[in-house]
């Protein structure tokens, strides 16, 4: 029982990390219909600009207003990266086709890989070992373990969540967004400027997707410049479960993935998690082809 | 006997390769390594764009195709092979080529098992699980001890020579070639066109998209064999969803369908790369006297290079580089 | 009077909570020249898309040359005889013109796919004579002279020309017009009626189709079939039609 | 109010209009009609930005507005209810009608709008939290035009009010467009393929035909033209 609720709360963590970059992933391709490869190396320079942060910077580690710190910083380096990448490698191809902009994206994508693996311009290709961030203790609930950084991460992901929540209900922009991704011929017809709201999507995901990083770091304390590969391919599997555009859906995706690949961690099939996480996903859309909660669309004759 | 046109090309095409085999030991061995790495991309090239290109699907998963090839041929001239007690010359001539249809056609069957269930799917979601399945197809390798985990397969023999690697890349070209133009193959584009007007016209647009994954894998199972008689040495992870990928930009950088544009593709982006490596080796001479300039950065940046270029070229030309209206010209 | 080739008894179909088409019964003749006219939103293109496999009903019958068409995909109707063409034009844009009309054909052929790679005698010889068949239904409707071009580089009207080209090559015996008409001027239009007129004689088909231009539709139909709100509301001749007190409602409001 | 000058689109090969022109003079009503592919949604998209015209000009109350995004140009006025309504399907009513108002930051405005909307419309009172994509055809159209009120128009596009509405609806539409003109002499431009109704309550018509203008006149004389009988009117 304690193993189950110790795995289940390991799960929903991860969960919660993956739930914060798929939604970059899904509000991306809910304004432009397209998938932002360059996503997972945002998150991969999240970690590293927190590391830096610490590091260079020499804000204080095992404190919470040095944790925060690094965390904004994190999280505003990334939304301006992702406003200057959206503006540069994808606005001049607004009107071309998808794929040409896949394309680009993942170009930018082994473009930031490979300058951030690079000794002198970037960061070099060997692992880093991250600092502790925030004050980290081991506490006891019961038989039950958790330390703070854990808190922190649970802590951290769920505000951040509830913050995209209610900026996209609950602010002019967020609807703007909303409309956008609904139609954004008719959004622009009620005078919204379509290419604003896009500028502020990418800036608002890369800002998620940043402290994604973070987050991730803190878990799995050793970063490297190819660290976001896999963890942003399983954000987007879990994007795309979620039925890929819709923003609960992402949430509820990267939560499925994390307690799946948790709980497949500690069997046999340990080895077979990203198999079985893949396995799931191709399932479910075969089953439901789009996505958990996506909405199919009927092609007009 | 008298051929036409097409099929005398590829007989030319093979006698070259024949030859240019018969003399490939005067040539030097890294030149000869990349240049059958040309041979094996344009294979892997042509046979996606036969999918994604003149069907108009979208498949992230050529790497896993060509996975399930390079292990099969593996296994068979590694593992059967020495048991046949064969004489090393009927092995590289009977038997690999064997092996290599058979890669050919288990890449087949996995390429129409993913095929079939993925016709519900369009756009991004067909991509999503063909990429799936590429990975489930790797993480599998990496957890069978019998083809050596995560450890990977070594000793596999260097049978991969000029011969077998051009002449695939030929075969598969004229394959391709041949399937569009005729009546039957026009309709791989007239689904890619308009799936609608396509099933309007008659055309079972399914039999076409899930024919087109069998033919396209089963030339990815080939190359993946080829690729694992050249290197002597497979690894899962050399057939992650980065190799995938490299496949597409060839395909997408081609133009799409573009049958030459996509071969030239191929060749230049299995080039480029090793061309900056070449050039990183060099000097120029310093204009201003002293010392000479190494060019050593350019090793260092080829990747960086490589990327940017990438990214420049859909911005200066996305219609892919060699944008020319190859369809408009009648075939046979 | 003729046989029914076409006969639909009772086809409703709802996507949802929307009725589209409600318990429409109707027939095409062998032979004849239907229309089926209605205000825009009645449900025609709708029913086009029923007849032709597109849509399933959600409740009655269609039968098409005696034989039900339920499940059956477009391509199987295509094979025993339903050909159209679609309100907003659906050519192979990149493939030339030849080439639409060519993929067309394709059922006609004897070789299988396979043969395409070997190219044996079979092959070439069927080709060539596809070539030609190509070469004379695009000579019939004057399309010949841009045989080669890619069809999204055609004018409108020739666009829509190779459009019943196109559906003409797949041999079929009822052939579904969606708004031939729609963008034409006067004197295309009076072009386009005659070419309908001679499809229907010289290939000995039925048409069946769907037309805001009362000119067009009164001019060439026998019988016309009219849809309101996706409810049948009358048919019958073109003069009928055009005295029926309901069919003027519904077009002029009252 | 607005002066359209020798207007051309194109949409890759194919020339959708071959110079347009035509004029709504402030407080009228001014209607476009023709048949599918006549060039009357596509002149109407080139108004509000939509669409890039090749060739032409297009003044909004003497200022240029040629090639504009479309959201300049509903910042300076002109509103457009487009063809196939596209309201916000996955946006409650009064969502979709904040929508509209996107660019109004008076609250006082807002809300004595949509009292003016609810008033003109009093079914979308009844419909305020139900989803805008399960309405009826009519009531969509209603809230198009609602939505399009709310963004303070000087100016009011309308794309096929009629399409796929039952005939009562598309009556009582029509009479409040009236009324709305009138009440606040809010100049109106119309498409609308019924051209009985678009000739009844309008002022001046435009016939177009692939894609140029065959006739224009005052709309009384086109309803009794008999080329136009012929054509639009089935008599």
């Amino acid at each position: 029982m304690t193993e189950f609720l110790q795995q289940l709360l390991n799960g929903v963590l991860l969960g919660a990390i993956y739930a914060l970059i798929a939604l970059g992933y899904t509000m991306v391709y809910g304004v432009l219909r397209f998938i932002n490869f360059a996503h997972s190396d945002v998150f991969m320079l999240g970690a590293f600009v927190a590391w830096y942060s610490v590091e260079k910077l020499g804000l204080p580690t095992q404190s919470i207003g040095g944790g925060l710190a690094a965390l904004l910083l994190s999280m505003s380096v990334c939304a301006v990266l992702g406003v200057v990448i959206e503006k540069l490698a994808y606005k001049p191809l607004r009107q071309r086709s998808t794929l040409t902009v896949l394309i680009t994206a993942i170009g930018v994508s082994l473009l930031i890989q490979n300058v951030a693996q690079n000794s002198r311009l970037g960061f070099g290709p060997n692992p880093k070992a991250f600092p502790a961030l925030f004050p980290s203790q081991q506490l006891h609930f019961g038989a039950l373990t958790v330390s703070t950084h854990q808190l922190v991460v649970l802590g951290v992901a769920l505000s951040l969540l509830g913050v995209l929540y209610w900026i996209v209900h609950h602010t002019r922009i967020g609807t703007a967004m909303r409309a956008v991704s609904f139609n954004a011929t008719a959004a622009s017809l009620v005078g919204i400027n379509n290419d604003r709201i896009i500028s502020f999507t990418f800036g608002l995901g890369s800002a998620l997707a940043g402290a994604g990083g973070v987050l991730y770091a803190m878990n799995y304390p050793s970063i490297d410049p190819l660290m976001g590969t896999l963890p942003g391919l399983k954000a987007f599997v879990a994007a795309v479960l979620g039925g890929i555009g819709n923003l609960p859906g992402a949430a509820l995706g990267g939560l499925l993935i994390g307690l799946v690949e948790t709980f497949v961690s500690g069997t046999r099939l340990s080895t077979f998690r990203d198999a079985i996480a893949f396995g799931i996903l191709i399932a479910i859309l075969l089953f439901r082809p789009a996505g958990l909660l996506g909405k199919l669309k009927v092609e007009k004759v | 006997m008298v051929f036409p046109v097409a099929q005398r090309w590829l007989l030319a095409a093979l006698i070259l390769a024949w030859v240019a085999s018969a003399v490939s030991s005067s040539i030097d061995p890294y030149f000869l390594d990349v240049v059958m790495g040309v041979g094996v991309s344009v294979v892997l090239a042509s046979s996606l764009n036969l999918i994604n290109g003149f069907t108009g699907q979208f498949s992230l998963g050529h790497a896993g195709f060509m996975a399930v090839g390079a292990y099969t041929s593996a296994m068979l001239t590694t593992v059967v092979a020495p048991r046949l007690g064969w004489h090393p010359v009927l092995l590289q001539w009977v038997f690999f080529p064997l092996s290599l249809i058979a890669a050919g056609l288990l890449a087949a069957v996995a390429g129409l098992a993913v095929g079939a269930p993925s016709l519900r799917l369009k756009g991004d979601y067909l991509a999503i699980v063909t990429l799936g399945f590429g990975e489930i197809i790797r993480v599998v390798l990496q957890n069978m001890d019998m083809v050596g985990g995560a450890r990977g397969l070594t000793g596999v023999p260097a049978y991969s020579n000029l011969f077998w690697t051009f002449g695939t890349a030929a075969l598969t070209v004229y394959t391709v070639w041949a399937l569009l133009n005729s009546t039957h193959g026009r309709g791989f584009l007239a689904v890619a066109d308009d799936e609608v007007a396509a099933e309007a016209m008659g055309l079972d647009t399914t039999r076409y998209k899930i024919t087109a994954f069998g033919i396209g894998a089963f030339f990815a199972g080939v190359a993946g064999g080829l690729y694992a008689h050249l290197k002597g040495y497979l690894n899962p992870g050399g057939f992650s969803f980065d190799k995938s990928i490299e496949i597409v930009v060839m395909v997408i950088l081609g133009g799409m369908g573009r049958h030459a544009g996509v071969v030239f593709a191929a060749i230049l982006l299995t080039l480029l790369p090793e061309g900056l490596r070449e050039l990183g080796s060099r000097s120029v001479p310093n204009p201003f006297g002293g010392a000479a300039w190494s060019l050593d950065w350019i090793k260092e940046m080829r990747m960086i290079l490589y990327s940017l270029m990438l990214i420049v070229l859909m911005l200066m030309r996305p219609q892919g580089l060699f944008h020319r209206s190859e369809r408009r010209r009648r075939g046979a | 009077m003729s046989a029914s080739l076409l006969q639909l008894t009772d086809v409703t179909i709802r996507f949802g909570g929307l009725t589209a088409v409600s318990s429409v019964t109707a027939d095409v003749r062998e032979g004849e020249l239907a229309g089926l006219i209605g205000p825009n939103g009645a449900g025609k293109t709708t029913l086009f898309n029923l007849i032709t496999g597109v849509y399933q009903p959600t409740e009655g019958r269609i039968e098409f040359a005696g034989a039900s068409t339920a499940g059956a995909k477009p391509f199987h109707l295509t094979e025993r005889g339903i050909a159209r063409t679609f309100q907003n034009i659906r050519l192979f844009p990149s493939l030339s013109v030849s080439d639409n009309v060519r993929v067309a054909f394709h059922r006609h052929l004897e070789h299988r796919t396979w043969q395409s790679w070997l190219r044996g005698g079979r092959f070439h010889a069927e080709e060539a004579e596809l070539r030609e068949r190509t070469r004379e239904l695009l000579s019939l409707f004057n399309l010949e002279r841009v045989q080669e071009a890619p069809a999204k580089s055609l004018s409108y009207g020739d666009q829509r020309r190779l459009e019943i080209v196109r559906a003409l090559a797949t041999g079929p015996r009822l052939l579904l017009l969606d708004e031939p008409a729609a963008g034409m001027n006067p004197s295309e239009k009076d072009e386009l009626m005659r070419l309908i007129r001679f499809v229907r004689d010289r290939f000995r088909l039925a048409v069946l189709l769907v037309e805001h231009d009362m000119k067009v539709v009164m001019g060439i139909c026998e019988r016309i079939h009219v849809l309101e709100y996706g409810r049948k509301i009358a048919e019958g001749s073109p003069e009928e039609i055009r005295v029926d007190p309901k069919v003027i409602a519904a077009y002029l409001g009252d | 109010m607005l002066e359209v000058h020798n207007l051309s689109v194109q949409y890759g090969a194919i020339t959708a209009l071959h110079g347009i022109s035509l004029t709504v003079p402030a407080g009228g009503i001014v209607t476009l009609i023709g048949g599918t592919g006549a060039g009357k949604t596509t002149t109407l998209r080139a108004i509000s930005g939509m669409v890039k015209p090749t060739s032409g000009r297009i003044l909004f109350d003497g200022q240029d507005i040629t090639g504009l995004a479309p959201h300049e140009i509903v910042r300076r006025g002109l509103a457009h209810s487009p063809e196939g309504r596209l309201v916000f399907a996955n946006l409650t009513v009064m969502e979709n009608l904040q929508m509209g108002a996107y660019l109004q930051r008076d609250s006082q405005w807002i809300a004595s709008e949509l009292e003016y909307v609810f008033g003109m419309f009093p079914r979308l009172r009844e419909r305020l939290e139900q989803h805008a994509g399960t309405l009826s055809g009519g009531e969509q159209q209603m809230l198009a035009i609602g939505r399009a009120l709310m963004s303070r128009p000087r100016f009011l596009m309308l794309d096929e009010p009629s399409l796929g509405i039952a005939p009562l609806l598309v009556k009582e539409i029509f009479a409040r467009l009236v009324e709305l003109n009138r009440e606040r002499s809010l100049p109106i431009l119309l498409v609308e393929q019924n051209a009985h109704l678009a000739l009844e309550v309008s002022s001046h018509g435009y016939v177009l035909e692939t894609g140029r203008v065959l006739l224009s006149d005052r709309s009384s004389v086109l309803r009794d033209s008999p080329e136009v009988r012929s054509a639009y009117l089935g008599g």
